[in-house]
């Protein structure tokens, strides 16, 4: 007896689909190229049974192995998870069509070039489990497999710098689930239940002054996620990582992978940490402005394209930390749409970025040579990226930015404003920076390379998608009031 | 029953007594050798008294069968590691001590 | 019931030691070194604070899995260690500039 | 009666500390070999104090696991590094005053809060139990990890393969073990490998209702195949890529079937129907403690077996 249309568990074929490509093309290595096109479009169609069931019936939750939530692990769908989801589709169809002509026999050598394709698939799976899962000790084992993929990616490139900032980058991922991993603990045996709805249950329903088993916990486990993050003071690792690695993987690091952990602590300080003081919000506002100046001004310092994006994903992680002190209803969505917007206009940077490597074979940024003539499709993706990024109307960066200055202004917090407007012109200023060499030569010549044409269509397919974001802006916006953090117990 | 708890604790005492010889063999000899010697020969004899004393109190006598199979096992790969060591050694030039 | 909070003692002083070793050491073998034990000494509070009258057999079960975990990432990272050892000649952590 | 009740405390506190003092000497030892040698014996005092913890299933993973092959991986590793590098490296202290201030805090915090945390708290034992009848297994931990809480061992079986491929990933041709293939290894082998697998198998048919189960089994397994790749022996390339990728992914695969065979006859995703579940369950443990052995093994081994020895 197939079951109907509508109760498809979509919710459990997002994650399985990703898992079984990877273990198809871990067994045929042939045929990766056509598994990563098929799996791309296949979740998106789930991807999308997933968003009607989602609209129709509001969030879902899918008990795996038909236990209920203290003993079992439940699966939960709601409108944040379902944009991350849409986001990590999006990106993910760019990458599977960029990669086949990246890793082409000419550039990457064969016997390395196969290992992309599973590995990435498994980050996928790694991220879909993230976003769907609510229960803390599973968020573990994500963390762990999307962790351990992520630094196997970032090795792939081979050379000595790839691998010292690879095996850092490792070291900084299993520093973090340790920490993350002390803080599911005490909280654990404070309340005995794993899942994040019964937790919060439980803090909030306790009014008293919440025991120092909880306040250690959200330390633990914030510190854990803000070095998995990298917010200011723990960010070391994330550009030599970034820019080293290959380009589609520099592109899924930065958009994604730095966007999950940041994914479940906001989850987990929405529903659980019981934060009255705004002590924490204040602080991480106060590290979130120092990493959009430091990210900001050590762009502007870099020779080279990729470190200079690197150092714009740690800024614009820094803008995501403004919502905290602000806490409103307004700030969170403006913040969540920024997330949003920066995964796609980050990705078609780093694309952009990928194709001036393979065009010039070298992306020292003084020694472009004429690149907006041979290459017109790339400096026009990366120019309207730089526009989402620094975030002119009508993008999508622009309505993330608004929203954060219109919260700001109500609760009168002055200070957030101005950082707000000098972050943008910083983002301004190294993107006109990286613009204007596209326009001149260099003196000595180098030979050149033909870029493969879907490269360039994706990067230019995906920065479009970050500038019309903004457009369609109130769909998405409308889509975060479903479920648990915004919906009903929505702070402010 | 009294009799067995007493034997069995007085087997672990000597099972115990001949670890503490094996230790003291091993920070007392000057080579490789000797220690190899000494660790070998005490602590398989002090484990095989361990046992037998454990065997006294276990329930079943598969738990004894299973006891004794441990004993086993370790006399045959602690034998074969001390040669492989030994060996080894051997290869690496370590002359045995004299006198 | 005090060996429930002796061990749980035990294990935050395994992930203090652990965390100490990890930041203050450049040999990559070392950190891995330590980033095991600062994991075992998590397990160890997370079953010691289990392990009542009731063993509750949940934590058994994460524990299992994060062992196995860690030794899957120890060996990734191992592997990653000759790597840069094989690139860079020394298998140390270059000096990191925290700019 | 007193000391009755005072050794076995005595014992615990004995024990805690020679853990500290362990894990202290091996992170500090100015020699690695010394580090791993005092590392692997961390791990089977660890073992013991799982044990001392009534966790069985956890201390049989942890000896296998946590000291043998993380030992085994270590010391290979070492003796790989050793070939062309000094490992007498002196363990500089850098800003260790500094550091003390920070950790300080950390672990009197720490301590703080779990001497607060409540006693015995039954957690989720009594749960476990009551619904025990429908997993099919009698033996707790073996309920959890495979009935439960199914989907981490599916997502954790997918990490080890995850590692498996960073670790092929990176080339490298293994550097072939020189091999010590004496008559005193090969009489060894010849007693020791069946034996293991024997043990593998029984481990794995106990861990119904006893101590034991898929991830022990897997261990011991893979540490047979450990052995033979010390002595040398060599995977035939006839068999290197096809065969070995199945095998590899068995545990994965069988998992996640299983899951969608539960889904289309009407049931949540790993479901098992409970008049099935004992069969079921020993089937995707067949499977995973067939993947980990050889999983373990081939991370041992370093590299993509049977790849042309290109010089």
């Amino acid at each position: 007896m197939l079951i109907t249309m509508q109760e498809y568990p979509w919710i459990v074929i997002i994650i399985l689909l990703p898992l079984s490509a990877a273990i198809l093309s871990f067994l045929f290595p042939r045929r990766v190229k056509l598994l990563g096109l098929l799996l791309a479009l296949s979740v998106i169609a789930a991807v999308a049974g997933l968003a009607w069931q989602v609209i129709e019936h509001g969030a879902q939750r899918y008990a795996i192995g038909g236990w209920a939530a203290p003993l079992g692990i439940e699966l939960y769908a709601d409108g944040l998870s379902l944009l991350m989801l849409m986001v990590t589709a999006l990106v993910c169809l760019g990458v599977s069509i960029y990669s086949t002509g990246y890793f082409n026999r000419a550039y990457f050598r064969r016997s390395r070039a196969i290992y992309f394709w599973p590995l990435w698939m498994f980050l996928w799976t790694a991220l879909n489990a993230l976003f769907l899962s609510s229960d803390i000790f599973n968020l573990y084992v994500t963390l762990e497999l999307l962790g351990l993929s992520a630094v196997a990616l970032v090795a792939l490139a081979g050379g000595a710098d790839a691998l010292t900032s690879a095996i850092r980058y490792l070291f900084v991922n299993l520093l973090g689930s340790l920490f993350y991993l002390a803080g599911v603990v005490l909280l654990y045996h404070r309340f005995g239940s794993l899942d994040i709805a019964i937790l919060s249950q439980h803090i909030m329903s306790q009014q008293m002054a919440p025991s120092p088993a909880v306040w250690a916990a959200a330390g633990l486990i914030s510190a854990g996620l803000l070095l998995k993050t990298a917010l200011f003071p723990m960010h070391f690792w994330l550009p030599p990582a970034h820019a080293s690695a290959p380009g589609p993987v520099s592109a899924l690091l930065s958009a994604l992978v730095v966007k999950a952990s940041f994914y479940i602590l906001l989850r987990l300080w929405l529903e659980i940490f019981p934060v009255e003081s705004p002590v924490p919000g204040q602080l991480l506002g106060v590290l979130g402005s120092i990493a959009i100046f430091w990210g900001g001004i050590q762009a502007l310092r870099q020779m080279r394209l990729k470190m200079l994006i690197a150092y714009s994903t740690v800024a614009q992680i820094g803008y995501l930390f403004l919502a905290f002190p602000l806490a409103s209803y307004i700030a969170w969505k403006g913040m969540f749409f920024l997330l949003i917007s920066h995964a796609l206009a980050k990705t078609a940077m780093f694309m952009a970025a990928g194709n001036i490597l393979h065009f010039g074979g070298h992306d020292r940024i003084k020694d472009f040579d004429h690149v907006v003539q041979y290459q017109p499709l790339t400096s026009a993706a990366f120019a309207l990226a730089g526009i989402s990024i620094m975030g002119l109307p009508p993008s999508g960066g622009f309505i993330g930015k608004w929203l954060l200055l219109e919260a700001a202004v109500n609760s009168g917090q002055w200070w957030l404003v101005i950082i707000i407007i000098l972050g943008s012109l910083l983002a301004a200023a190294y993107i006109f920076k990286v613009i204007g060499f596209a326009f001149t030569q260099s003196e000595m010549s180098h030979q050149t390379r033909k870029v493969p044409v879907q490269m360039q269509w994706t990067a230019l397919a995906l920065a479009l998608a970050a500038v019309l974001l903004g457009l369609i802006a109130p769909w998405p916006l409308a889509l975060m009031d479903i479920g648990l953090p915004f919906g009903e117990g929505g702070s402010g | 029953m009294l009799i067995s708890e007493i034997l069995t604790s007085l087997l672990l005492a000597a099972g115990a007594f001949f670890f503490f010889a094996g230790t003291v063999g091993l920070l007392r000899f000057p080579d490789v050798y000797t220690r190899l010697h000494a660790l070998t020969k005490a602590d398989n004899v002090g484990l095989g008294l361990m046992i037998l004393g454990l065997a006294l109190q276990a329930d079943s006598w598969a738990a004894a069968g299973k006891l004794l199979l441990i004993w086993l096992l370790v006399l045959l790969a602690s034998a074969s590691v001390a040669h492989l060591i030994a060996k080894a050694a051997h290869q690496k030039g370590i002359e045995p001590w004299q006198r | 019931m005090n060996n429930i909070y002796l061990y749980s003692i035990v294990g935050a002083g395994l992930f203090t030691l652990g965390l100490y070793a990890l930041i203050s050491y450049r040999h990559l073998l070392r950190k891995i070194l330590a980033l095991n034990i600062m994991g075992s000494g998590v397990f160890l509070i997370l079953v010691a604070l289990a392990s009542g009258e009731t063993p509750d057999p949940v934590p058994h079960a994460m524990v299992i899995t994060g062992i196995v975990v860690a030794v899957s990432a120890s060996a990734l990272a191992l592997a990653l260690v000759l790597r840069v050892q094989a690139e860079t000649g020394k298998a140390e952590l270059p000096e990191e500039s925290l700019e | 009666m007193a000391a009755m009740t005072l050794l076995p405390l005595l014992f615990d506190t004995l024990l805690g500390l020679s853990l500290i003092w362990l894990a202290w000497r091996a992170l500090t030892s100015t020699d690695l070999f010394q580090a791993i040698v005092l590392f692997i014996a961390f791990g089977l005092l660890m073992a013991l104090t799982w044990v001392r913890l009534d966790a069985p299933d956890v201390a049989m993973a942890e000896a296998a696991i946590g000291a043998g092959l993380t030992g085994a991986l270590l010391l290979a590793t070492l003796a790989r590094l050793k070939a062309n590098n000094k490992t007498k490296s002196a363990p500089e202290k850098k800003f260790s005053l500094l550091l003390t201030l920070i950790i300080l805090p950390v672990v009197t915090g720490l301590v703080y809060v779990v001497l607060t945390l409540p006693q015995n708290t039954p957690g989720l034992a009594i749960l476990v139990a009551e619904n025990l009848k429908t997993t099919g297994v009698t033996n707790p931990v073996t309920a959890v990890l495979l009935n439960y809480r199914g989907y981490d061992t599916l997502l954790e079986l997918a990490v080890l393969l995850v590692a498996l491929l960073g670790v092929w990933s990176f080339g490298g041709v293994p550097k072939p073990h020189e091999a010590y293939s004496g008559p005193v290894l090969n009489m060894l082998l010849r007693l020791l490998i069946p034996l293991l697998i024997m043990v593998a198998g029984y481990l794995l048919w106990v861990g119904a209702n006893a101590p034991g189960g898929a991830f022990q089994a897997g261990s011991v397994l893979g540490a047979a195949g450990v052995l033979l790749l010390l002595a040398g022996w060599q995977l035939s390339t006839r068999f290197a890529e096809l065969p070995l990728r199945i095998i590899l992914v068995s545990g994965v695969v069988m998992f996640t079937m299983a899951g969608i065979v539960f889904i289309v006859s009407g049931r949540q995703f790993l479901e098992y129907p409970p008049s099935f579940a004992g069969a079921f369950i020993l089937l995707i443990e067949a499977a995973a403690t067939l993947s980990i052995g050889i999983t373990l093994a081939a991370l041992f081994l370093g590299g993509r077996p049977g790849l042309r020895r290109h010089k």
